[in-house]
């Protein structure tokens, strides 16, 4: 194996393809690991309720850009994949766009309109009747029989 | 997707020749070039699909979590252990690197290497697989840390159910199940290109396999990058 | 059925494009029907310019450019951008209108007037409850295709406040004559609100005006099997008779044996969408000759019993239908809790079926 | 761009130059060709024929449902006192008839239009047209006719277990809660896997349109019913995933009772009416496109003349197909937010503008036309018809306030049906007569044709310009009983039905017999001028006997004699006088 480093091949006809150098995807299998370092110290740091969100979110979009451009070869690649992943991302922007105009402006006419009434009894109702029919045992479930990482998250 | 011909104008190459040598292209197409850009544009369009039906995950994730903020914080920071994400996720990138690392060696005709990181990559995604079975689902299984009406954690550790717990590991369920699946899928996919990169079906001038299912690698690996911190680290 | 009315409300200075009104519309009850019915029949006559335009073209052309044998076609122009362009741009014109006018009639009807009266509407499979400001609910019923429902008397000239909300699955509020529909949705409340104008005047079987109007009330939105049944009557009434039909719901006790309370509750709740009292088969089983009587019953965990039909038996039907479910009928009943139906209630209702007869007791 | 001739092959390939519907040898031997074939041609011909049956099921199910609505429910006091239930026409209960209209819905959406004129048309004609040898995928190409097999089990067998009453649309909480839930998981499933079938032939498709063009052919030479049928792909491959996961989801949900839409478990209704609207709005324009794109070529070729302002048609369809993901909003007026309702109404109204275009444009073609009275010429005008009272009568539906009170009445089962089935089956219709004689080599005869096309107009405007009425007059959709002001438009309504039906009958019957007895068919019985009719009638087994190269544009009728045709028959125009060309 040579130790040249080739920029590209000759595929057939004159049609040539990238070769990624191994430099850079070393360099990048960095950064990656590096910001999954960084979005869980982001974490850790109470910075509120959205901004939180929006932080992992912005991270995990860098690092999804990262593979795509280099791992996935969109950087060298013909326009139509790029254009492909756009428009699929276009089309997810709207899906939640939409969505999430409805779930957070249903109380602008009306406040009674807002928020989930429900709370979601039958989940309680249904532990219970299985309880009863014998098809669980609560004091089975607790972490004083199973103590392997139940307090593994917290704080 | 591709086959070997064993007549045509392909064959005319020497006997000793690689496989990857003699192919030209299935007959439909007109050249192999048409044939690869034509495989990669498919399969380019099959992981927006995919992208699209994880998006259908997300969605319910974002607009749950607007509608009960604290049961996701305390569900996500209680049932789930941010360290084993964090490895899956170490584990899944470099996998990644693996998948990259393989194609450029296919395009440099290094056999060895080809399919030296195709199956480490694949080891990379059993691995997953055992993390995530081992350390997750199985105990959560026991504990009762499951969704919906099956939910029947009882609390300890100074940690009190909320009802609304069970609509978190609803979410944390069904997207990681479906992401596993494919990774499964993927590590199958691996399997089938690593046996075929040792039969030297794969050189310069034909890698559309190794290609395609190095996408779709990615793909599985780009998700989990957006699941990772949705799911474990919710502050 | 609802008696036919006559004639239309005279309306000052009905707008042109109201023509052929009749041919869509039945009566217009509130005061944002006539609203809709003025956009509805604009946008009619905008779109019926434009397909005749179309088809009388289309007519011409098939006409005057018959294929003849041996007849080569004429030459023509393949594009002409300036005209593709005016008929782009051109529609955007009425488009604009209708959104605007739309959205200004929709915003109408979703914001209430701050002095409108609150009527709190439950739905359930397969019924309406209204509950009013005073804590009553109605009493009278209607006989309407093969049932009786509720009617709810609303005032005439008067802003009423809908807040709708659902114990089960997704139902939808509409009241034809008013043009108001918003479903009803398990997980939130939601709202609407009208203004009843009464519409056309009314009249009995013998031909004599009545002094109220009464308007179908149908659930729109699919909600299961008896969807089709689920109706009710909103019927309007001028201020004393509104005040009158609601001071007549406060306390359905006063001079009621329990029997008859348990009836008007049963009606209420909706029971009789299922179970009926006269012996016809229905979702649920019939409540007549019931009491008394073994039935075989399927529990949740699929094993089979029999039970006798008793006070404990239709006690836990109500709060937990799904804990013994009798033989040949399927578990769709949505439970009920406490708070809809209170021990003092049960008791009427069992009262009730009770007098419907039967084996022991 | 290379290109290497058609013969590369070599000469082992003689045998594909008969038709490709000669049979391979004995009974046993031609079924399993056919069950095994990649050869786009058989695949659209196998679609064709399941699609058929779809509509026959579905059909069946629509004309009890017609039957059923022949009167209401009312129950009356007899002689003896009892209450009696009358006028119950076929179901003892409300269920059986929820079932039908469920059965109905389900089949026509995701067995029959959706599929229907991409997957058999499309399959058949589009690499024809493009002068390619097959598809980009063929064998994925098989697997998604398998595909949809599989998922047709699934709907069987979740008619076989007793049906499912929850409506085509599955709306949450009513789907999850309800006893039979395991039927509702069979067809849940069911269309969980149809939409992987559609998802592959969009892809396919895509990759076929961008890949295997005939040399020459540049985007703008391609015939106007690719533009449409790639659309389409586009459509099929964006928006098919999220109905893949929410029938994933909902299927999760009525197994493991977890909370996602179901509120009970705090999950959102409404959240699942985004989801579900999130694909089948799109999916509406997945099935009224390829109609579309089967007009362009009707009129073209029929009226031998140059669609007028080809590059507004074929940009209207890429139109229709970016707005359609933003508009899925106004099936939910009456239960979303009013900011949102506001911005979907807006963006509602821009999509009418691309559809009026294409009518309008196609109503310019017709001008100095020359005109044949053929069936597919008939269908054509059908569609022109239908779709523009099916187009028009959306904007009652598009505008807030309107369709607050027409939201879910029978105005809406009128308007969809009026696109749905007079849009896309009118299409699909006229495009089976227009490529009959080139799948079967066989003509057909025009005379019962043009009967039957008469029939199915008269019937279809009475069987739903009625409903138009019934819905603003208040009658509610899914009603399995109704008020008797109602009955005797239903009873209108369900005589039309009837003249559907024998309408249909009579094209099944011309086309049955063309199959036993037609006239064999020439290879160009049109003059068109795209490429499936420079290959014989049926196309050989590998299309074309050498690559075919872009002479002329496919709808240069003023200039081109149609290939394979007698000038005699078509005559060309007079020669344009120096500088007027176009």
């Amino acid at each position: 194996m040579s130790h040249a480093e080739p920029h590209a091949i000759e595929f057939e006809h004159g049609h040539t393809h990238h070769v990624t150098s191994m430099r850079l995807l070393n360099t990048i299998l960095v950064i990656l690991l590096i910001f999954t370092g960084l979005t869980v110290a982001v974490s850790r740091v109470h910075l509120g309720e959205s901004l939180n969100l929006w932080v992992a979110v912005a991270i995990a979009v860098f690092k999804a850009s990262l593979v795509c451009a280099v791992f996935m070869h969109l950087l060298h690649d013909k326009a139509i994949s790029s254009l492909v992943l756009f428009f699929c991302v276009l089309t997810i922007g709207f899906f939640f766009l939409f969505t999430l105009i409805d779930m957070d402006s249903r109380h602008m006419v009306d406040p009674v309109r807002a928020a989930p009434i429900a709370a979601p009894t039958i989940v309680e109702e249904a532990r219970a009747e299985a309880i009863a029919a014998g098809e669980l045992d609560p004091a089975a479930h607790t972490d004083e029989s199973h103590d392997e990482h139940g307090d593994a998250g917290e704080h | 997707m591709t086959t070997i011909p064993t007549t045509g104008p392909g064959a005319g190459v020497q006997a000793s020749a690689e496989p990857w040598e003699r192919y030209t292209h299935q007959p439909h197409w007109r050249n192999r070039e048409d044939e690869f850009e034509g495989a990669k544009l498919g399969m380019w369009l099959f992981l927006s699909t995919e992208l699209l039906l994880f998006s259908g995950f997300f969605c319910a994730y974002f607009v749950l979590r607007h509608f009960y903020p604290d049961a996701f914080r305390g569900a996500s920071t209680h049932f789930l252990d941010w360290r084993i994400g964090a490895i899956n996720t170490a584990i899944l990138l470099i996998s990644s690197w693996n998948v990259a690392v393989a194609v450029r060696a296919a395009q440099l005709g290094q056999k060895m290497i080809l399919a030296g990181n195709i199956f480490f990559a694949s080891l990379c995604g059993v691995a997953f697989l055992v993390l995530k079975l081992a350390l997750e689902y199985f105990p959560k299984i026991q504990k009762g840390e499951v969704p919906g009406a099956f939910f029947s954690y009882a609390g300890g550790h100074g940690y009190d159910p909320s009802p609304y717990d069970p609509i978190f590991l609803s979410v944390y369920w069904v997207s990681t199940a479906t992401h596993g699946f494919h990774v499964l899928v993927g590590v199958l996919l691996l399997w089938w290109v690593g046996w075929r990169a040792l039969k030297g079906h794969f050189g310069p001038k034909h890698y559309t396999a190794v290609e395609n299912v190095g996408l779709y690698w990615h793909l599985v690996d780009l998700i989990w990058i957006f699941l990772f911190p949705l799911l474990y680290l919710v502050p | 059925m609802i008696a036919q009315g006559t004639g239309m409300t005279t309306l000052a200075a009905e707008p042109i494009w109201n023509v052929g009104k009749g041919l869509w519309f039945g009566d217009d009850a509130s005061t944002v029907a006539p609203r809709v019915d003025s956009l509805f029949m604009f946008i009619f006559w905008v779109s019926t310019a434009f397909f005749l335009l179309i088809v009388g073209l289309i007519i011409v052309f098939v006409i005057r450019h018959r294929r003849l044998p041996g007849v080569a076609p004429q030459r023509s122009a393949s594009h002409n951008t300036p005209l593709e362009l005016a008929w782009t741009f051109l529609p955007m014109f009425f488009l604009a209108i209708m959104f605007v006018w739309g959205f200004r009639d929709y915003m109408y009807m979703h914001v209430a007037p701050a002095q409108a009266e609150e009527i709190n509407l439950t739905a359930r499979q397969w019924s309406w409850l209204a509950t009013y400001d005073h804590g009553g609910s109605p009493t009278e019923t209607m006989h309407l295709v093969d049932l009786d429902v509720p009617i709810i008397p609303v005032p005439k000239g008067r802003p009423i406040k809908v807040v709708l909300h659902s114990v089960d699955v997704l139902h939808a509020f509409w009241v034809p004559d008013f043009r108001v529909k918003i479903d009803v949705i398990p997980n939130r409340y939601t709202t609407t609100w009208f203004e009843a104008t009464g519409g056309a005047t009314q009249f009995d079987e013998n031909g004599q005006p009545l002094p109220y109007t009464d308007h179908y009330l149908f659930c729109a939105e699919y909600c299961g099997n008896q969807h089709s049944q689920m109706a009710a009557i909103i019927r309007v009434m001028d201020e004393a008779a509104y005040q009158e039909a609601k001071a007549a719901m406060t306390n359905i006790w006063d001079g009621r044996s329990l029997e008859e309370v348990g009836q008007i509750l049963a009606q209420r709740n909706g029971c009789f969408s299922c179970h009926s009292a006269d012996g016809s088969a229905g979702t649920g089983p019939t409540w007549l000759g019931i009491w008394g009587k073994t039935e075989t019953v399927r529990t949740r965990d699929g094993a089979t019993e029999t039970v006798t039909i008793d006070e404990n038996y239709v006690r836990e039907s109500i709060y937990d239908p799904g804990a013994k479910i009798v033989d040949g009928f399927a578990n769709q009943m949505t439970p009920f809790t406490s708070e809809q139906i209170d021990d003092q209630e049960l008791g009427a209702i069992i009262a009730y079926i009770k007098s419907l007869g039967g084996g022991s007791n | 761009m290379t290109t290497i001739p058609a013969d590369t092959a070599g000469a082992h390939d003689a045998h594909h130059d008969l038709p490709y519907l000669a049979r391979k040898g004995g009974w046993a031997t031609t079924v399993w060709d056919w069950m095994t074939t990649i050869d786009h041609k058989k695949i659209g011909v196998m679609y064709l024929f399941a699609i058929l049956i779809a509509f026959f099921v579905g059909g069946v199910a629509a004309l009890t449902v017609r039957l059923e609505l022949w009167s209401p429910v009312q129950t009356v006091q007899n002689a003896a006192g009892e209450s009696v239930v009358t006028g119950r026409e076929i179901f003892s209960s409300n269920t059986g008839y929820n079932k039908a209209f469920t059965l109905h819905g389900a089949v026509m959406v995701f067995l029959f239009i959706i599929p229907s004129i991409p997957a058999a048309l499309g399959n058949f004609v589009l690499p024809l047209m493009l002068g390619a040898k097959d598809v980009a995928f063929p064998r994925l190409n098989l697997f998604s006719w398998y595909v949809y097999v599989v998922g047709s089990l699934f709907a069987v067998a979740a008619i076989l277990l007793g049906g499912v009453d929850t409506g085509w649309t599955f709306y949450t909480p009513y789907s999850v809660i309800a006893e039979d839930y395991h039927r509702v998981i069979a067809m849940t499933l069911a269309v969980f896997i149809l939409g992987f079938s559609s998802i592959f032939t969009g892809m396919n498709f895509i990759v076929t349109v961008h890949k295997l063009r005939a040399p020459g052919m540049g985007w703008f030479d391609m015939p106007l019913f690719v533009w449409g049928i790639y659309a389409t792909s586009i459509i099929q491959v964006l928006a098919t995933p999220v109905l893949g996961i929410t029938v994933l989801l909902l299927t999760i949900e009525n197994v493991f009772k977890i909370g996602i839409f179901n509120p009970a478990y705090g999950g959102d209704p409404v959240l699942y009416q985004h989801f579900f609207w999130f694909y089948s709005h799109p999916a509406v324009y997945i099935m009224i496109l390829p109609g579309m794109a089967i007009m362009s070529e009707l009129i073209a070729v029929h009226a031998r003349k140059r669609i007028f302002g080809y590059k507004f048609v074929a940009f209207s369809s890429l139109g229709i197909a970016a707005i359609s993901f933003i508009v899925w909003g106004h099936h939910m007026f009456t239960a979303q937010g009013e900011l949102a309702s506001a911005i979907f109404s807006g963006l509602t109204f821009l999509v009418a503008i691309p559809s009026a275009i294409k009518v309008f444009n196609w109503t310019a073609t017709l001008y100095k036309g020359s005109i044949a009275m053929t069936t597919p010429m008939a269908y054509a005008l059908i569609f022109m018809f239908l779709f523009s009272i099916g187009g028009l009568t959306g904007l009652f539906l598009g505008s807030l306030s309107t369709d607050m009170h027409l939201h879910d009445t029978y105005f809406v089962v009128a308007h969809f049906h009026y696109v749905m089935m007079g849009g896309t089956v009118m299409a699909l219709l006229g495009g089976i007569h227009h490529w009959w004689p080139k799948m079967f080599g066989k003509m057909y005869n025009e005379r019962w044709a043009l009967v039957g096309a008469a029939l199915v107009f008269v019937g279809f405007n009475t069987t739903f310009f009625t409903q138009f009425i019934l819905g603003t007059k208040g009658m509610p959709r899914r009603y399995a009983t109704y008020v008797p002001e109602f009955q005797s438009l239903h009873q209108l309504s369900t005589i039309g039905s009837m003249i559907l039906a024998v309408g249909f009958l009579v094209h099944l019957m011309v086309f049955v017999m063309s199959l036993a007895g037609g006239r064999k068919a020439p290879p160009n019985p049109w003059g068109g001028l795209s490429m499936e009719w420079e290959t014989a009638s049926p196309p050989i087994e590998h299309n074309f006997h050498h690559e075919p190269v872009v002479r002329h544009h496919p709808y240069d009728f003023d200039d081109t004699v149609p290939p394979q045709t007698d000038p005699a028959e078509f005559p060309l125009p007079e020669p344009a006088p120096a500088g007027r060309g176009h």
